[in-house]
Protein backbone atom coordinates (compact mmCIF):
# COMPACT_ATOMS: atom_id res chain seq x y z
CA UNK A 1 0.00 0.00 0.00
CA UNK A 2 1.23 3.28 -0.61
CA UNK A 3 0.72 6.43 2.16
CA UNK A 4 1.87 9.90 1.66
CA UNK A 5 3.69 11.78 4.53
CA UNK A 6 3.26 15.40 5.97
CA UNK A 7 6.13 17.02 7.42
CA UNK A 8 5.45 20.72 9.32
CA UNK A 9 7.66 23.28 10.60
CA UNK A 10 10.59 21.86 12.52
CA UNK A 11 9.70 18.20 10.79
CA UNK A 12 9.77 19.49 7.38
CA UNK A 13 12.69 20.93 7.68
CA UNK A 14 14.80 17.94 9.41
CA UNK A 15 13.30 15.76 7.08
CA UNK A 16 14.48 17.99 4.07
CA UNK A 17 10.94 17.58 2.37
CA UNK A 18 7.09 18.41 3.22
CA UNK A 19 5.60 15.44 2.04
CA UNK A 20 7.06 11.98 0.56
CA UNK A 21 4.99 8.71 -0.65
CA UNK A 22 6.06 5.62 1.04
CA UNK A 23 5.17 2.09 0.39
CA UNK A 24 4.19 -0.06 3.16
CA UNK A 25 2.76 -3.97 3.71
CA UNK A 26 -1.21 -3.95 4.27
CA UNK A 27 -2.71 -3.29 7.40
CA UNK A 28 0.43 -2.20 8.87
CA UNK A 29 0.46 -0.82 12.61
CA UNK A 30 0.86 3.35 12.46
CA UNK A 31 3.99 2.78 14.91
CA UNK A 32 5.41 0.74 12.83
CA UNK A 33 5.29 3.43 10.17
CA UNK A 34 6.23 5.43 11.91
CA UNK A 35 8.92 3.96 13.40
CA UNK A 36 10.15 3.60 9.59
CA UNK A 37 9.24 7.12 8.94
CA UNK A 38 11.78 8.27 11.37
CA UNK A 39 14.59 5.55 10.61
CA UNK A 40 14.43 7.08 6.98
CA UNK A 41 15.23 10.46 8.38
CA UNK A 42 17.44 10.05 11.69
CA UNK A 43 17.49 13.71 12.52
CA UNK A 44 13.62 13.81 13.16
CA UNK A 45 14.72 11.47 16.30
CA UNK A 46 15.88 15.06 17.88
CA UNK A 47 12.49 15.90 18.46
CA UNK A 48 9.57 15.14 20.52
CA UNK A 49 7.12 13.80 17.87
CA UNK A 50 3.72 13.47 17.87
CA UNK A 51 2.00 11.55 14.81
CA UNK A 52 -1.65 11.90 12.44
CA UNK A 53 -3.59 9.52 10.52
CA UNK A 54 -5.77 11.22 8.28
CA UNK A 55 -5.75 14.59 10.37
CA UNK A 56 -6.68 12.67 13.56
CA UNK A 57 -3.86 12.65 16.22
CA UNK A 58 -2.46 9.05 16.12
CA UNK A 59 -1.54 6.76 19.36
CA UNK A 60 0.07 4.20 17.46
CA UNK A 61 -2.82 1.23 17.60
CA UNK A 62 -4.43 2.26 14.29
CA UNK A 63 -3.86 0.28 11.53
CA UNK A 64 -2.99 1.90 8.10
CA UNK A 65 -4.61 1.67 5.05
CA UNK A 66 -3.77 2.11 1.62
CA UNK A 67 -4.07 5.86 1.03
CA UNK A 68 -3.85 7.17 4.25
CA UNK A 69 -2.37 10.81 4.77
CA UNK A 70 0.21 10.77 7.59
CA UNK A 71 1.67 13.71 9.36
CA UNK A 72 4.72 13.80 11.63
CA UNK A 73 5.35 17.26 13.70
CA UNK A 74 6.06 18.30 16.78
CA UNK A 75 4.23 19.62 19.69
CA UNK A 76 2.18 22.35 18.48
CA UNK A 77 2.81 26.49 19.39
CA UNK A 78 0.85 28.30 17.98
CA UNK A 79 -1.62 30.94 19.67
CA UNK B 1 -1.50 31.21 1.11
CA UNK B 2 -5.38 31.64 0.17
CA UNK B 3 -7.43 32.74 2.86
CA UNK B 4 -9.14 29.60 4.77
CA UNK B 5 -12.48 30.43 6.17
CA UNK B 6 -15.44 27.74 7.49
CA UNK B 7 -18.22 29.53 9.03
CA UNK B 8 -21.77 28.52 10.28
CA UNK B 9 -20.77 24.90 10.20
CA UNK B 10 -24.06 22.30 10.03
CA UNK B 11 -22.29 20.20 12.93
CA UNK B 12 -25.34 19.80 15.60
CA UNK B 13 -22.61 20.53 18.18
CA UNK B 14 -22.11 24.36 17.01
CA UNK B 15 -24.39 26.79 17.28
CA UNK B 16 -25.06 29.23 14.35
CA UNK B 17 -22.94 32.22 15.04
CA UNK B 18 -19.68 29.68 16.13
CA UNK B 19 -17.26 30.06 13.45
CA UNK B 20 -13.69 29.36 13.20
CA UNK B 21 -11.28 30.09 10.56
CA UNK B 22 -7.26 30.45 9.50
CA UNK B 23 -6.26 32.82 7.20
CA UNK B 24 -3.20 35.37 5.96
CA UNK B 25 -4.57 38.20 6.25
CA UNK B 26 -4.25 41.04 9.21
CA UNK B 27 -7.23 40.33 12.03
CA UNK B 28 -9.69 42.55 12.95
CA UNK B 29 -10.19 42.30 17.09
CA UNK B 30 -13.26 44.17 17.14
CA UNK B 31 -14.85 42.78 13.86
CA UNK B 32 -14.12 39.48 14.87
CA UNK B 33 -15.43 39.61 18.28
CA UNK B 34 -18.90 41.67 16.87
CA UNK B 35 -19.65 38.11 14.76
CA UNK B 36 -20.72 36.66 17.77
CA UNK B 37 -22.75 38.77 19.40
CA UNK B 38 -26.23 37.10 19.88
CA UNK B 39 -29.27 39.11 21.24
CA UNK B 40 -29.76 37.18 24.55
CA UNK B 41 -26.35 38.07 25.42
CA UNK B 42 -24.57 40.83 27.42
CA UNK B 43 -21.00 40.25 27.47
CA UNK B 44 -18.17 38.97 25.19
CA UNK B 45 -14.85 38.20 26.61
CA UNK B 46 -12.00 38.26 23.99
CA UNK B 47 -8.19 37.11 24.10
CA UNK B 48 -5.88 39.24 21.43
CA UNK B 49 -2.38 37.30 21.10
CA UNK B 50 -0.01 39.16 19.43
CA UNK B 51 3.70 38.93 18.55
CA UNK B 52 5.77 40.07 21.10
CA UNK B 53 9.27 42.34 20.96
CA UNK B 54 11.21 40.18 23.15
CA UNK B 55 11.04 36.64 24.64
CA UNK B 56 13.23 35.40 27.51
CA UNK B 57 15.39 38.78 26.50
CA UNK B 58 15.80 37.43 23.08
CA UNK B 59 14.46 40.29 20.55
CA UNK B 60 12.12 38.80 17.72
CA UNK B 61 12.68 39.90 13.94
CA UNK B 62 9.35 38.53 13.15
CA UNK B 63 7.27 35.33 13.69
CA UNK B 64 6.43 33.15 10.64
CA UNK B 65 3.34 30.58 11.56
CA UNK B 66 2.64 27.50 9.72
CA UNK B 67 -0.68 24.90 10.04
CA UNK B 68 -1.51 21.66 9.55
CA UNK B 69 -4.84 23.16 7.68
CA UNK B 70 -7.54 20.87 7.05
CA UNK B 71 -6.17 19.02 10.28
CA UNK B 72 -5.92 22.43 12.40
CA UNK B 73 -9.55 23.30 11.80
CA UNK B 74 -10.84 20.09 12.46
CA UNK B 75 -8.86 20.44 15.94
CA UNK B 76 -10.90 23.87 16.12
CA UNK B 77 -13.91 22.25 15.53
CA UNK B 78 -13.86 19.72 18.19
CA UNK B 79 -12.70 22.73 20.55
CA UNK B 80 -15.74 24.66 19.74
CA UNK B 81 -17.86 21.31 21.05
CA UNK B 82 -16.20 20.84 23.61
CA UNK B 83 -16.70 24.37 25.18
CA UNK B 84 -19.76 24.02 24.60
CA UNK B 85 -20.30 20.86 26.37
CA UNK B 86 -18.25 22.37 29.14
CA UNK B 87 -19.09 26.09 29.51
CA UNK B 88 -22.53 28.28 29.42
CA UNK B 89 -21.38 30.08 26.26
CA UNK B 90 -23.49 31.25 23.66
CA UNK B 91 -21.01 31.35 20.32
CA UNK B 92 -17.36 31.32 20.26
CA UNK B 93 -15.10 32.68 17.36
CA UNK B 94 -12.10 31.56 16.98
CA UNK B 95 -9.26 33.30 14.10
CA UNK B 96 -5.52 32.33 13.90
CA UNK B 97 -3.62 34.46 11.56
CA UNK B 98 -0.19 32.36 9.22
CA UNK B 99 2.54 33.41 7.59
CA UNK B 100 4.43 36.25 8.44
CA UNK B 101 3.57 38.83 11.31
CA UNK B 102 5.75 41.43 12.58
CA UNK B 103 5.82 42.94 16.50
CA UNK B 104 2.85 43.97 17.50
CA UNK B 105 0.70 42.28 15.10
CA UNK B 106 -2.03 39.60 16.26
CA UNK B 107 -1.60 36.08 15.66
CA UNK B 108 -4.53 34.78 16.96
CA UNK B 109 -8.34 35.89 18.10
CA UNK B 110 -10.70 34.00 20.55
CA UNK B 111 -13.91 35.91 21.29
CA UNK B 112 -16.81 34.12 23.88
CA UNK B 113 -19.94 35.38 23.85
CA UNK B 114 -22.31 34.28 26.84
CA UNK B 115 -25.10 35.82 29.14
CA UNK B 116 -22.70 35.62 32.29
CA UNK B 117 -19.15 36.97 31.74
CA UNK B 118 -17.97 34.62 34.30
CA UNK B 119 -18.44 31.71 31.15
CA UNK B 120 -17.24 34.04 28.80
CA UNK B 121 -13.78 34.83 31.00
CA UNK B 122 -13.83 31.22 31.80
CA UNK B 123 -14.22 29.57 28.36
CA UNK B 124 -11.80 31.90 26.58
CA UNK B 125 -9.15 30.91 29.14
CA UNK B 126 -9.86 27.65 28.33
CA UNK B 127 -9.91 27.71 24.77
CA UNK B 128 -6.69 29.68 24.33
CA UNK B 129 -5.16 27.15 26.39
CA UNK B 130 -6.53 24.08 24.62
CA UNK B 131 -5.51 25.66 21.07
CA UNK B 132 -2.08 25.76 22.03
CA UNK B 133 -1.91 22.23 23.22
CA UNK B 134 -4.53 20.57 20.37
CA UNK B 135 -4.48 22.38 17.02
CA UNK B 136 -1.64 21.96 15.06
CA UNK B 137 0.03 25.33 14.23
CA UNK B 138 3.50 26.25 14.54
CA UNK B 139 5.33 28.96 14.78
CA UNK B 140 9.20 29.72 13.90
CA UNK B 141 11.04 32.96 15.64
CA UNK B 142 13.36 34.83 14.02
CA UNK B 143 15.94 36.87 15.06
CA UNK B 144 18.77 38.95 14.40
CA UNK B 145 21.38 35.82 13.43
CA UNK B 146 18.67 32.82 13.24
CA UNK B 147 15.95 31.44 13.66
CA UNK B 148 14.12 28.37 15.25
CA UNK B 149 10.59 26.58 15.47
CA UNK B 150 9.10 26.86 18.46
CA UNK B 151 8.12 23.16 20.15
CA UNK B 152 5.25 23.26 22.70
CA UNK B 153 5.43 21.55 26.20
CA UNK B 154 2.81 19.01 25.47
CA UNK C 1 -22.17 65.61 25.78
CA UNK C 2 -18.92 66.64 24.85
CA UNK C 3 -16.30 63.83 24.99
CA UNK C 4 -14.09 63.25 27.83
CA UNK C 5 -10.97 61.64 28.26
CA UNK C 6 -8.07 61.38 30.60
CA UNK C 7 -4.90 59.79 29.51
CA UNK C 8 -1.26 58.98 30.43
CA UNK C 9 -2.35 60.52 33.68
CA UNK C 10 0.86 61.54 35.56
CA UNK C 11 0.28 59.96 38.81
CA UNK C 12 2.33 57.71 39.83
CA UNK C 13 0.67 54.62 40.51
CA UNK C 14 -0.86 54.48 36.54
CA UNK C 15 1.71 53.05 33.67
CA UNK C 16 2.11 55.27 30.75
CA UNK C 17 -0.26 53.44 27.99
CA UNK C 18 -3.09 52.83 30.64
CA UNK C 19 -6.21 54.77 30.04
CA UNK C 20 -9.51 55.52 31.10
CA UNK C 21 -12.01 57.65 29.16
CA UNK C 22 -15.88 58.13 29.44
CA UNK C 23 -17.36 58.91 26.24
CA UNK C 24 -20.55 59.66 24.32
CA UNK C 25 -19.42 58.60 20.98
CA UNK C 26 -19.39 54.78 19.80
CA UNK C 27 -16.53 52.34 21.00
CA UNK C 28 -14.38 50.40 18.82
CA UNK C 29 -13.17 47.76 20.67
CA UNK C 30 -9.96 46.60 18.65
CA UNK C 31 -8.92 50.53 18.80
CA UNK C 32 -9.21 50.14 22.39
CA UNK C 33 -7.12 46.72 23.29
CA UNK C 34 -4.53 48.35 20.77
CA UNK C 35 -3.97 51.41 22.53
CA UNK C 36 -2.56 49.64 25.65
CA UNK C 37 -0.14 47.02 23.57
CA UNK C 38 3.59 47.40 25.12
CA UNK C 39 6.06 45.70 23.47
CA UNK C 40 6.65 42.85 26.06
CA UNK C 41 3.36 41.52 26.26
CA UNK C 42 1.75 38.62 24.25
CA UNK C 43 -1.33 38.88 25.29
CA UNK C 44 -4.54 41.23 25.73
CA UNK C 45 -8.08 40.46 27.25
CA UNK C 46 -10.80 42.36 26.51
CA UNK C 47 -14.36 42.32 28.08
CA UNK C 48 -16.79 44.11 25.54
CA UNK C 49 -20.44 44.83 27.13
CA UNK C 50 -23.14 45.34 25.20
CA UNK C 51 -26.85 46.27 25.38
CA UNK C 52 -29.05 43.09 25.28
CA UNK C 53 -32.23 43.32 23.88
CA UNK C 54 -33.72 40.92 26.75
CA UNK C 55 -33.36 41.01 30.44
CA UNK C 56 -34.95 38.65 32.62
CA UNK C 57 -37.66 38.21 29.57
CA UNK C 58 -38.56 41.63 29.02
CA UNK C 59 -37.35 43.45 26.00
CA UNK C 60 -35.36 46.09 26.37
CA UNK C 61 -35.80 48.92 23.18
CA UNK C 62 -32.71 50.89 24.33
CA UNK C 63 -30.61 52.28 27.49
CA UNK C 64 -29.67 55.78 28.75
CA UNK C 65 -26.24 55.43 30.36
CA UNK C 66 -25.51 58.37 32.85
CA UNK C 67 -22.82 59.36 35.29
CA UNK C 68 -21.11 61.50 38.20
CA UNK C 69 -18.32 62.36 35.13
CA UNK C 70 -16.10 64.42 37.31
CA UNK C 71 -16.03 61.37 40.45
CA UNK C 72 -16.75 58.36 38.01
CA UNK C 73 -13.15 59.55 36.19
CA UNK C 74 -11.84 59.50 40.00
CA UNK C 75 -13.00 56.35 40.33
CA UNK C 76 -11.74 54.46 37.35
CA UNK C 77 -8.29 56.32 37.91
CA UNK C 78 -8.62 54.28 41.26
CA UNK C 79 -9.26 51.18 39.89
CA UNK C 80 -6.59 51.09 37.44
CA UNK C 81 -3.92 51.66 40.08
CA UNK C 82 -5.87 48.89 42.13
CA UNK C 83 -5.27 46.75 39.44
CA UNK C 84 -1.92 47.09 39.26
CA UNK C 85 -1.29 46.39 43.06
CA UNK C 86 -3.04 43.66 42.90
CA UNK C 87 -2.10 41.98 39.83
CA UNK C 88 0.91 41.63 37.55
CA UNK C 89 -0.29 43.61 34.49
CA UNK C 90 1.21 46.11 32.26
CA UNK C 91 -1.43 48.74 31.00
CA UNK C 92 -5.12 48.78 31.56
CA UNK C 93 -7.74 50.66 29.04
CA UNK C 94 -11.27 51.33 30.70
CA UNK C 95 -13.96 53.20 28.21
CA UNK C 96 -17.72 53.78 29.32
CA UNK C 97 -20.01 55.09 26.88
CA UNK C 98 -22.82 57.44 27.88
CA UNK C 99 -26.16 58.51 26.54
CA UNK C 100 -28.34 56.62 24.74
CA UNK C 101 -27.33 53.19 23.37
CA UNK C 102 -29.36 50.82 21.17
CA UNK C 103 -29.42 46.92 21.28
CA UNK C 104 -26.33 45.46 20.81
CA UNK C 105 -23.95 48.85 20.68
CA UNK C 106 -21.09 48.31 23.18
CA UNK C 107 -21.33 50.36 26.41
CA UNK C 108 -18.34 49.30 28.36
CA UNK C 109 -14.84 48.23 27.10
CA UNK C 110 -11.96 46.77 29.50
CA UNK C 111 -9.00 45.74 28.10
CA UNK C 112 -5.76 44.68 29.84
CA UNK C 113 -2.67 43.67 28.66
CA UNK C 114 -0.17 41.57 30.65
CA UNK C 115 3.23 39.71 30.28
CA UNK C 116 0.72 36.09 31.08
CA UNK C 117 -2.41 35.86 29.78
CA UNK C 118 -3.60 34.54 33.38
CA UNK C 119 -2.67 37.72 35.12
CA UNK C 120 -5.12 39.69 32.17
CA UNK C 121 -7.57 37.33 32.20
CA UNK C 122 -7.99 37.64 36.45
CA UNK C 123 -7.79 41.85 36.12
CA UNK C 124 -9.98 42.22 33.55
CA UNK C 125 -12.81 39.87 34.81
CA UNK C 126 -11.92 41.61 38.91
CA UNK C 127 -11.89 45.30 36.67
CA UNK C 128 -15.61 45.03 35.48
CA UNK C 129 -16.99 43.81 39.11
CA UNK C 130 -15.49 46.43 40.67
CA UNK C 131 -16.53 49.06 37.75
CA UNK C 132 -20.01 48.09 38.38
CA UNK C 133 -19.65 47.92 42.14
CA UNK C 134 -17.81 51.52 42.52
CA UNK C 135 -17.54 53.49 39.25
CA UNK C 136 -20.83 56.34 39.76
CA UNK C 137 -22.81 55.47 36.28
CA UNK C 138 -26.36 54.67 35.73
CA UNK C 139 -28.19 52.96 33.14
CA UNK C 140 -32.14 53.73 32.40
CA UNK C 141 -33.46 50.84 31.06
CA UNK C 142 -36.35 51.93 28.13
CA UNK C 143 -38.80 48.93 27.20
CA UNK C 144 -42.44 49.18 25.66
CA UNK C 145 -44.81 50.87 27.85
CA UNK C 146 -41.96 52.38 30.42
CA UNK C 147 -38.35 53.09 31.75
CA UNK C 148 -36.62 52.09 34.69
CA UNK C 149 -33.00 53.61 36.41
CA UNK C 150 -31.69 50.13 37.40
CA UNK C 151 -30.22 50.55 40.88
CA UNK C 152 -27.19 48.20 41.63
CA UNK C 153 -26.92 45.54 44.17
CA UNK C 154 -24.34 46.84 46.81
CA UNK D 1 -22.43 77.70 54.95
CA UNK D 2 -23.61 77.00 51.52
CA UNK D 3 -23.21 73.39 49.72
CA UNK D 4 -24.48 72.19 46.36
CA UNK D 5 -25.91 68.60 46.52
CA UNK D 6 -25.95 66.89 42.68
CA UNK D 7 -28.83 64.02 41.83
CA UNK D 8 -28.37 61.24 39.00
CA UNK D 9 -30.64 59.07 37.78
CA UNK D 10 -33.47 57.68 40.04
CA UNK D 11 -32.52 60.34 42.67
CA UNK D 12 -32.53 63.08 39.63
CA UNK D 13 -35.81 62.05 39.34
CA UNK D 14 -37.18 61.23 42.66
CA UNK D 15 -36.08 65.68 43.54
CA UNK D 16 -37.55 66.83 40.59
CA UNK D 17 -33.87 68.31 39.69
CA UNK D 18 -30.45 67.90 39.18
CA UNK D 19 -28.87 69.99 41.71
CA UNK D 20 -29.92 72.55 44.86
CA UNK D 21 -28.13 74.28 47.16
CA UNK D 22 -28.92 74.25 50.39
CA UNK D 23 -27.50 76.24 53.47
CA UNK D 24 -26.35 74.35 56.63
CA UNK D 25 -24.58 75.20 60.05
CA UNK D 26 -21.05 75.24 60.08
CA UNK D 27 -19.16 72.45 60.20
CA UNK D 28 -22.13 69.96 60.30
CA UNK D 29 -21.90 66.03 59.78
CA UNK D 30 -22.56 64.67 56.98
CA UNK D 31 -24.55 61.94 57.86
CA UNK D 32 -26.80 65.48 59.31
CA UNK D 33 -26.99 67.09 55.96
CA UNK D 34 -27.70 63.88 54.14
CA UNK D 35 -30.31 63.33 56.26
CA UNK D 36 -31.65 66.89 56.07
CA UNK D 37 -31.43 66.55 52.35
CA UNK D 38 -33.56 62.99 52.19
CA UNK D 39 -36.27 64.89 54.78
CA UNK D 40 -36.53 67.51 52.12
CA UNK D 41 -37.14 65.13 49.25
CA UNK D 42 -38.74 61.98 50.85
CA UNK D 43 -39.51 59.93 47.81
CA UNK D 44 -35.53 59.60 48.33
CA UNK D 45 -36.21 56.92 51.36
CA UNK D 46 -37.94 54.74 48.54
CA UNK D 47 -34.11 54.01 47.32
CA UNK D 48 -31.02 52.40 48.77
CA UNK D 49 -29.07 55.17 48.70
CA UNK D 50 -24.97 56.59 48.66
CA UNK D 51 -23.48 59.64 48.98
CA UNK D 52 -20.38 61.54 48.29
CA UNK D 53 -18.67 65.04 49.26
CA UNK D 54 -16.11 66.13 47.07
CA UNK D 55 -16.62 62.94 44.59
CA UNK D 56 -15.58 60.41 47.30
CA UNK D 57 -17.77 58.13 48.32
CA UNK D 58 -18.70 59.22 52.41
CA UNK D 59 -19.53 57.35 55.09
CA UNK D 60 -21.25 59.85 57.13
CA UNK D 61 -18.32 60.96 59.03
CA UNK D 62 -17.15 63.38 57.48
CA UNK D 63 -16.99 67.27 58.30
CA UNK D 64 -19.02 69.71 55.62
CA UNK D 65 -17.49 72.98 54.80
CA UNK D 66 -18.99 75.89 52.45
CA UNK D 67 -18.52 75.69 49.50
CA UNK D 68 -18.43 71.18 49.21
CA UNK D 69 -20.04 69.38 46.38
CA UNK D 70 -22.53 66.55 47.93
CA UNK D 71 -23.92 64.22 46.06
CA UNK D 72 -26.89 61.67 46.10
CA UNK D 73 -27.54 58.68 44.44
CA UNK D 74 -28.54 55.05 43.80
CA UNK D 75 -26.07 52.20 43.86
CA UNK D 76 -24.46 52.12 40.63
CA UNK D 77 -25.62 50.23 37.66
CA UNK D 78 -22.81 50.73 34.71
CA UNK D 79 -21.06 48.49 32.88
Amino acid sequence: MKVSVLFFGATADEAGTREIEIDFADNAKAEEVFGEIVNKFPRLGNHKLLFAVNQEYAGGDETISDGDELAVFTAVSGG
Amino acid sequence: MPEKEIQNPKSKTQNRLDFYKITTEPLDVGAIARKIVPASCGAIVTLDGFVRQFTKGRETEYLVYEAYEPMALKEMEKLVARAHAEFEIENVGIVHRLGRLEIGETSVVISVAAPHRRAAFEACEWLIKELKRTVPIWKKEVYRGGETWIEGAN
